[in-house]
């Protein structure tokens, strides 16, 4: 019996659950979240290589069999999101350090980091529908609380409206758990996979697809679902945003990828196409406001949409490659944005602003900040052989040989606009005449680009590697492909 | 015939209801509405042992003391709110 | 009874939605306070609401009712009461601070501040 | 305006009494009849908002100086310990183990790890609703 | 890792040593470490003429992304040799001249080499490489060391302009060569360029095929700079001149030609190729060479001459495409475009690299490329102004210099394309000759003006900064090389002809020419009275009288509309990218948290909705449901009518209270639905809320209904109408659809059996699924600490 | 009529008596003037129709089922010990928050007493 999945989960739940008890002492406060964040990425790396080497790890929670207790199940997708959200929150960590501020730090801030990660990592590894929902809330809950920390006018504003969309959403989420059930009986993943595949009226499962589609797009902040994500992920400070824009809305994400990869694989010819026509309208919403503003953050922001349609577009067309494609993206953007959200957070700790209009020339004392930065925006863009390239290249590949030519046309013209938006910020703000700041000094440049300069670094290898890293890839998209592998693991023994 | 007059109670009780909510709705004064409510309360204490009484189960017998509880506790807190504006005073022998 | 409760739970769908459409904060909360009910509803009727014990083994009884979407329910309760009473706090701190309850004054300048 | 609560106070001693032995019961009976921590919890914190109403924040603060914030945090150690115990033993999270010993008085009883966790459960629940309450009733 | 791999990266290697050097020996021109390296790699490169001679080539791969069928293939033949031994031996000059030319005071020489160097890795990987892949890695690195060489001096704001247009255009035209080349992939399942070649005649008849041409061609032709995407060349110029010398007339400007030329092969059997390769090509030339007269600053006139150049040689490329269209080479009747192409490669490559660099000097020593204040410099700088006029003669295609060996063969190549009957170049293909010839009058024009209103005429000292004089030797150097090259080609073409020339034909027409004795090139002085010499002198006399009547036909230039010039057309384009953008971005993201909400729910209705509708999924069953009985249906009624009161409730304290009522009712049914747990903890969770409700709402205002209009009510009713119904029909379609029996009845039987309780609910709770409880638990721990920071911590915005 | 009959038929009477009261508790609610007279109704017939109810209960599940619950019997005297006081509250509630009694109102000797208070407050 292999305890190593539930570490994951385990390990940030117990940190934080200590650092309540030492709230005013931030030195503990912030070794103690970074000394578990570190225990938490070993723990991952040894989850992933032992799912690399035995195949599926499943673990029946309380040993109860497979449908009746909750299970938790780490296939390759699963493992590597924990390992990838494992690094980045432990480089958040050690960025929050000099940017977060006290107040923030004495008043939990790092426990809430800590129970988020509990979250994000329990969604991706549970192998139960409901106790998705309830990883979803755990995460959710910490994300109000990270957004409203520290209780500024814009914060508090934009809490109420991201509060009050996640409550709908996780209503939604509660009777699509409700429909399935009523039709299934179960709530186990697996078992539900293996009803589903039993049935053989489909209608209302497809129409309950659409109802999950919805519920996760929310969340994963697909089209016409997404208006909040903008406003919301705009108001907290950066550290916190690297947290959401990292994290969250892959988690989302992952959720459309798992339900429709191992329920709704049915119905493909309605479900996927609707889920392509989303992606691809999500592109376009997410490029369309990339290239709206000149406002740093928000720029950065859109950028999330766009990546979300890029994975969602590679999930839609169901193939082993483009859901390859999909996983490679999936990391990469993880990691990238997480990368850009720290730059930025370093660009407004300099400046004190996100307008672009009064940022210039930064890459004269800050050379640091601006190579990463900008190497980073090209690895965004999917530039060869960075990052995201190899994920682009098998989602549009994939695209092409399914015959979705629009779809892939409008993800590869996306990459343009994508590298238009963000080399905007490079070359307006720190191309030019360099000028000076207040409270420049107090900017603790140095520690900041540490993180992000790891991340983007991360980035570059993660492009130089792709055929180190292809076997764990392909070994993700092959078990998203045959649901039947997750099946066996699962219900078989 | 003992359910028959369990079914009469609770028609009756029902009733009673109706008429408590109507006083809830209606007011005038907030403190007509918490007289109500705390005759709701009660008569949901009723209505649980009928119910249980109905089902033939004491699996609901809990709830009537809980209920009962709640009941007293809402009363004290709508009627000190009503009072004093605050429900919980920091500290009472201050001039609060 | 399944199908009225389909019904009424249609109906506080419907009224949450209205609700969270207006303009007034406290209405809003209302709405979700509605909408989680209905949610809770909903699972119920959908684990069957067919004669049973109450899944008590005490009971002794020949059948019992699905106790599995009433454990489902108890969590999905007890989470949303955690998120309103955060929620409700929030509310009472942004009026304190932003001083309306009109959701049309929290709309926030797109692309300020 | 000040005014004379002796009536209330008085009861709410009593009462007091009827709401924890009630919770207590309702807690323990958890695995058996409806009940369990949860529930025993809010009735507890019920009492003890009981006596914020009866008394005030302060009074109360000096009868039970509890942070109920650690509270929580330890009944989440206490549910965590419970499932992390298992780990020890090399079986999966959570797993619980139970018997049944004959106890004098009261017969069979059984004793069981989820009562363990239950504690947790019942723990948590305290420290979160007394913390909503008392934040909330502080900063007015 | 061969030595040939080391070769094609090691420039970048050296990129990364360069800020220690920089650093660590300052004193020292920092170009000095760099200028051995071109100089090597061009000596190392020369070898391979004898492999490619025989009409062999080498290959070597490492394995990169094997999986992906992605590798570092590097391979040399005639075409990437010629064009590695370019960008080798111009990058040598370049790196020698601008050591003279940019100065270590002044300049942040570390980033400039650093940029030059990757520059040149990235070329030469594109040239190089036999992976589609790798070369599209490398070709977009090209654009981006352009990227960042023209934004060098990034303080002005043309520098920044002109960066940003030149990286847009041309990643834009490497994404749709990427698409492109992934679309070639998808039919022949293959990277290496040498595998497609074998492949051609599937990618031929594949459905396909179009798309994919034009999707290459687009790579090439914004690379290359043809109409329309020609304009962020002149743009380019901001950079510093040895950058202009090199990217934009040598090498960068040539990676679309080598594209069009490695390419060809696979292509070229279709009409379409020549059609557009030459037809792009020829209004390339013309509108270049148009361009180019009316310009006053050098570098412009240079931009838009190298722009016309290039399209000269891409109609070349084109026509010559058609032998493979006919398969044969018949008596190299066509070959002789694609000759001509490659030589004029060349031959472009001197002439331009020296004019630049000259240019580079004029600035340099008067301060400034404006020729209207620029004349009679012959007396400061004679050995520049020869330059000038070797250079700018060549280019004008004036015997005896190369320019006008090639400009010959150029003209050759277009008569000869009126002859072919592929689509209808039978009707229109005579439109080709013409057009050529008036480009090339157009060319003299350009040429004539750039060497002869800077050197000669009036001497204007005023308007210059600093008296003009000799450049020095160092800086005098590379571009004196690169004339006599064009001079001594220009009398002995046939030094190049059969060691680089063959090859490279032989490369661009492999099937034709796999028979190393199939086609020699030998280029000759003298034709005969051929219709070519007879262009040659027209276009020679024709020149010289538009030159002396310059003043007087001018105006044609300002008749053409401003509106429609494509850089006009660029820029509010773009503007209208980000203000249309953000028209629409502030259109729906209008910041009221309700629009979002009507766009969701509208979303909701509608898919659910139509997947209803569409999939007739809709299902009413009443087989399997529970009797209603009369105390449910009032517990219904009554909970109906609170919600419902809710909406016309006034007062905040009657919402509560009906909102309470509803939870309360909620309690009940979990009574009579036998929930005995549920129902508990319903009632104190209710309770609980409904005093939080009043604590929280104690303190805001009344509700104020007045302010929501009727319009505003229907919207939202029919929202919420519409929410409601889809909700229930999903509701009894998931009812009637039950499918399988629950998994409860495990509890059933286990619940005492196994988990030692009798409770199920609980146990279910604490045992079955007590990891939900314990997150749960850990959900309303931090809802605690949320409220607890959230009452206690007060940021203000100063210390945000 | 068995053991069994007779304490249904008393658990029967003592259900239906206090299901009556608590009628009489609403239509008083509706009925009665003010607050005040409200709050009386509420405070004394409800709680005697509820513990009418719950004796009943009580009495069936002792004597029927057999069964013997504590719960209720807690119940039954928790609600006899705080009815009263929440009555009181309330209306004292009522009464400081200022709400006006009915005008069939002979006699507040609480105003005249408090007036007292404060003239001899004054006086001081």
């Amino acid at each position: 019996m292999n305890n190593l999945i539930i570490l994951p989960i385990l390990i940030p739940l117990i940190t934080g659950v200590i650092l309540i008890f030492f709230t005013k002492n931030i030195p503990v406060q912030r070794w103690v979240s970074a000394a578990g964040f570190l225990l938490m990425i070993v723990a991952a790396g040894m989850l992933v290589s032992h799912v690399y080497q035995d195949g599926i790890q499943t673990m029946h929670l309380s040993n109860w069999e497979a449908p009746y207790g909750i299970t938790l199940v780490s296939d390759m997708f699963s493992a590597l999101l924990v390992l990838t959200t494992s690094i980045i929150s432990f480089f958040v960590v050690l960025y929050s350090f000099k940017s977060i501020g006290e107040e923030r730090e004495k008043f939990y801030y790092y426990p809430v980091v800590s129970f988020l990660i509990v979250g994000v990592n329990g969604a991706f590894t549970t192998g139960d529908i409901f106790n998705l929902f309830v990883f979803f809330e755990v995460m959710l809950m910490s994300s109000y609380v990270l957004l409203v920390l520290g209780g500024t006018k814009i914060q508090l504003r934009e809490s109420i409206k991201y509060i009050l969309v996640n409550i709908i959403s996780s209503a939604l989420f509660v009777i699509a758990v409700a429909y399935l059930y009523s039709v299934v009986g179960t709530l186990n993943m697996a078992h539900i996979s293996l009803r589903l595949s039993e049935v053989s009226d489909l209608t209302i499962i497809t129409v309950i697809a659409v109802l999950f589609l919805i519920v996760f797009g929310l969340k994963g902040a697909i089209f016409p679902l997404y208006f909040w994500l903008p406003g919301s992920y705009y108001a907290p400070p950066a550290p916190v945003m690297a947290l959401f824009g990292a994290l969250l809305t892959k988690v989302g994400v992952y959720s459309i990828t798992r339900t429709y990869t191992l329920f709704f694989y049915h119905d493909t010819g309605y479900t996927h196409e609707l889920l392509q026509i989303m992606a691809i309208l999500t592109i376009i919403a997410g490029v369309i406001g990339a290239v709206a503003f000149t406002d740093i953050k928000k720029i950065v922001i859109y950028n999330i949409i766009v990546a979300v349609g890029v994975i969602l577009f590679g999930v839609s067309v169901f193939t082993e490659n483009s859901l390859a494609g999909s996983v490679f993206y999936i990391i990469h953007d993880m990691n990238i944005k997480a990368a850009l959200f720290l730059l930025i957070g370093i660009v407004i700790s300099i400046t004190g602003t996100s307008d672009l209009n009064k940022i210039h020339g930064l890459i004269h004392r800050y050379p640091g900040v601006a190579w990463t930065f900008f190497i980073a925006s090209a690895a965004l863009a999917g530039i060869p052989p960075l990052s995201g390239f190899a994920g682009k290249l098998l989602i549009v590949r994939s695209g092409f040989e399914a015959e979705d030519y629009i779809g892939a046309a409008f993800v590869l013209m996306s990459s343009l606009l994508v590298l238009f938006s963000v080399m905007k910020i490079f070359i307006r703000g720190f191309w030019g005449a360099p000028r000076a700041y207040k409270n420049e000094e107090n900017a603790p440049v140095k520690w900041l680009l540490f993180a992000p300069a790891l991340l983007t670094a991360f980035a570059v290898l993660y492009g130089f590697g792709t055929e180190a890293i292809y076997p764990v890839i392909s070994m993700a998209a092959e078990t998203l492909a045959n649901p039947e592998i997750y099946i066996n693991a699962v219900l078989k023994e | 015939m003992f359910e028959a007059i369990l079914w009469i109670s609770v028609t009756f009780i029902s009733l009673a209801m109706i008429g408590l909510i109507f006083r809830v709705i209606k007011g005038p004064t907030v403190a007509d509405r918490v007289v109500a409510l705390d005759a709701i309360g009660i008569s949901l204490v009723s209505v649980v042992a009928l119910v249980s009484l109905l089902l033939e189960t004491s699996a609901f017998l809990d709830i009537i003391l809980l209920i009962g509880i709640l009941a007293f506790i809402g009363t004290v807190a709508f009627s000190k709110y009503l009072e004093k504006g605050v429900i919980m005073e920091y500290d009472r022998s201050g001039n609060s | 009874m399944e199908i009225l409760m389909a019904f009424l739970v249609g109906i506080l769908f419907m009224t949450a939605t209205y609700l969270m459409l207006s303009k007034s904060l406290l209405r809003i909360i209302i709405g979700t306070g509605l909408l989680s009910h209905g949610a809770h509803l909903l699972l119920l009727t959908m684990g069957g609401l067919k004669r049973g014990a109450a899944p008590l083994l005490g009971e002794n009884a020949p059948a019992y009712a699905d106790p599995l979407p009433q454990a489902l329910i108890l969590t999905a309760i007890v989470i949303s009461f955690g998120v309103t009473a955060f929620f409700l706090v929030l509310a009472y701190r942004a009026y304190q601070e932003l001083g309306t309850d009109n959701m049309d004054r929290l709309r926030g300048k797109e692309g300020h501040e | 305006m000040k005014t004379n609560d002796v009536i209330l106070q008085t009861v709410t001693k009593v009462t007091l009494f009827i709401i924890i032995l009630f919770s207590i019961h309702l807690f323990f009976a958890g695995h058996y009849y409806p009940g369990g921590g949860f529930i025993g919890g809010l009735m507890t914190s019920g009492a003890i908002v009981l006596l914020l109403l009866a008394f005030d924040i302060k009074t109360v603060k000096s009868i039970l100086p509890i942070d109920y914030i650690k509270l929580t945090a330890i009944g989440l150690l206490f549910a965590i310990g419970t499932g992390a115990g298992a780990l020890l033993f090399d079986m999966p999270f959570l797993t619980h183990a139970y018997t049944y010993v004959n106890m004098p008085l009261l017969g069979k009883t059984s004793l069981h790890t989820a009562v363990l966790f239950d504690t947790g459960v019942y723990l948590v629940v305290i420290g979160v609703t007394m913390t909503i309450i008392q934040t909330i009733g502080e900063s007015e | 890792m061969s030595l040939l791999h080391l070769a094609v990266i090691s420039p970048l290697l050296l990129a990364l040593l360069i800020p220690f050097l920089h650093k660590h020996f300052r004193k020292i021109h920092t170009g000095w470490f760099l200028l051995p390296l071109p100089a090597v790699l061009f000596g190392y490169f020369l070898q391979f003429i004898s492999v490619t001679r025989q009409g062999d080539t080498v290959m070597e791969t490492i394995p990169w992304i094997s999986s992906l069928g992605i590798d570092f293939t590097v391979k040399v033949d005639g075409l990437g040799l010629l064009f590695a031994l370019l960008i080798t031996g111009i990058g040598a000059l370049v790196v020698l001249y601008s050591i003279y030319y940019l100065s270590p005071e002044k300049e942040k020489l570390n980033t400039f080499y650093i940029y030059l160097l990757l520059f040149m890795g990235a070329m030469l990987g594109v040239v190089l490489s036999d992976n589609l892949i790798v070369l599209y890695a490398f070709w977009e690195l090209t654009s981006f060391s352009s990227f960042l060489l023209i934004g060098y001096w990034n303080h002005r704001e043309r520098s920044r302009y002109g960066a940003q247009k030149s990286m847009l255009i041309t990643v834009f035209g490497g994404l749709s060569m990427f698409g492109g080349i992934l679309l070639l992939n998808s039919i022949t399942g293959t990277f290496s360029i040498t595998e497609t070649i074998a492949m051609s005649n599937e990618v031929v008849n594949h459905p396909l095929f179009t798309a994919t041409l034009i999707l290459f061609l687009l790579g090439a032709f914004t690379k290359s700079a043809q109409f329309p995407f020609h304009i962020w060349l002149p743009d380019a110029m901001e950079a510093p001149t040895p950058v202009s010398a090199y990217l934009h007339s040598a090498t960068m400007v040539k990676a679309g030609i080598y594209m069009v030329a490695r390419m060809t092969p696979v292509f070229a059997h279709s009409g379409t190729w020549v059609w557009l390769v030459a037809g792009i090509g020829i209004i390339t030339l013309f509108w270049g060479s148009f361009s180019a007269v009316k310009q006053v600053d050098l570098k412009a006139i240079l931009a838009f001459s190298t722009v016309s150049q290039l399209g000269m040689i891409m109609s070349l490329l084109g026509a010559g495409a058609a032998a493979l269209h006919y398969g044969t080479i018949q008596d190299g009747y066509y070959i002789v475009a694609v000759t001509a192409a490659v030589f004029h490669l060349i031959n472009h490559a001197t002439f331009k690299g020296s004019l630049f660099m000259v240019t580079g000097i004029i600035d340099h020593e008067t301060g400034t490329r404006d020729i209207r204040k620029l004349g009679g410099l012959m007396n400061f700088m004679p050995i520049t102004f020869t330059l000038a006029i070797i250079g700018t003669f060549s280019m004008a295609g004036i015997p005896p210099f190369n320019g006008f060996l090639s400009k010959e063969m150029f003209f050759t190549g277009m008569l000869r394309i009126a002859e072919m009957d592929i689509f209808s170049f039978d009707t229109w293909g005579i439109l080709f000759p013409i057009i050529a010839w008036t480009a090339s009058v157009f060319t003299f024009l350009y040429s004539m003006i750039y060497v002869f209103k800077t050197f000669t005429g009036k001497y204007q000292p005023e308007k210059l900064d600093k008296k003009p004089h000799e450049a020095p030797v160092g800086m005098l150097i590379p571009p004196v090389i690169l004339a006599s090259l064009a001079v001594i080609i220009g009398i002995y073409p046939d030094v190049i002809s059969g060691r680089l020339i063959s090859p490279a034909l032989r490369s661009i027409l492999p099937a034709l020419l796999d028979d190393s004795k199939a086609y020699e090139v030998h280029i000759y002085h003298w034709h005969g009275f051929t219709p070519e010499l007879f262009m040659t002198i027209g276009v020679i006399a024709v020149g010289i009288l538009l030159y002396k009547t310059l003043t007087k036909w001018t105006g044609v230039y300002r008749a053409f509309p401003e509106k429609l010039a494509l850089n006009r057309f660029y820029d509010s384009g773009l503007e209208k990218l980000e203000l249309g953008s953000l028209n629409i971005t502030r259109g729906y993201m209008t910041g009221f948290i309700r629009t979002y909400l009507v766009y969701i729910f509208t979303f909701f209705v509608l898919a659910l909705g139509v997947t209803l509708f569409y999939r007739n999924a809709f299902a009413l069953d009443f087989s399997d449901v529970a009797p209603i009985r009369f105390f449910e249906v009032v517990l219904v009624a009554i909970m109906a009518i609170s919600a419902i009161t809710i909406l016309f409730a006034k007062s905040r304290l009657t919402s509560i209270i009906l909102l309470g009522s509803v939870g309360y009712t909620v309690a009940l049914f979990f009574v009579i639905f036998r929930a005995p747990d549920l129902a508990l903890t319903q009632l104190v969770i209710e309770t609980v809320s409904v005093a939080l409700f009043l604590l929280a709402f104690y303190h805001l205002p009344q509700i104020n209904r007045k302010e929501e209009h009727m319009r505003f009510k229907l919207g939202n009713l029919l929202v919420s109408i519409g929410v409601g119904v889809i909700v229930t029909m999903i509701a009894l379609s998931a009812h009637s659809n039950k499918s399988f029996k629950s998994i409860s009845e495990y509890y059933v039987e286990n619940t005492y059996k196994k988990a030692g309780g009798e409770n199920m609910v609980n146990v279910i709770l604490v045992d079955f699924r007590g990891f939900d409880t314990m997150f749960e638990i850990a959900v309303l721990g931090i809802a605690a600490l949320g409220i607890f920071a959230m009452i206690r911590l007060r940021l203000t915005r100063g210390k945000e | 009529m068995t053991d069994l009959e007779i304490a249904k038929f008393f658990a029967g009477i003592f259900i239906l008596l206090g299901a009556f009261l608590s009628l009489v508790t609403a239509f008083g609610l509706i009925r009665l003037p003010d607050v005040y007279t409200r709050n009386h109704a509420a405070s004394k017939s409800a709680t005697l129709g509820v513990m009418f109810v719950l004796l009943g209960t009580f009495i069936y599940f002792y004597f029927v089922e057999n069964h013997f619950n504590s719960r209720l019997l807690l119940g039954i005297a928790f609600i006899l010990l705080t009815s009263p006081v929440a009555g009181h509250l309330i209306g004292r509630a009522a009464y400081n928050s200022g709400v006006k009694p009915t005008d069939l109102t002979v006699q507040d000797d609480l105003a005249t007493a408090k007036k007292t208070l404060a003239a001899m407050d004054q006086q001081k």
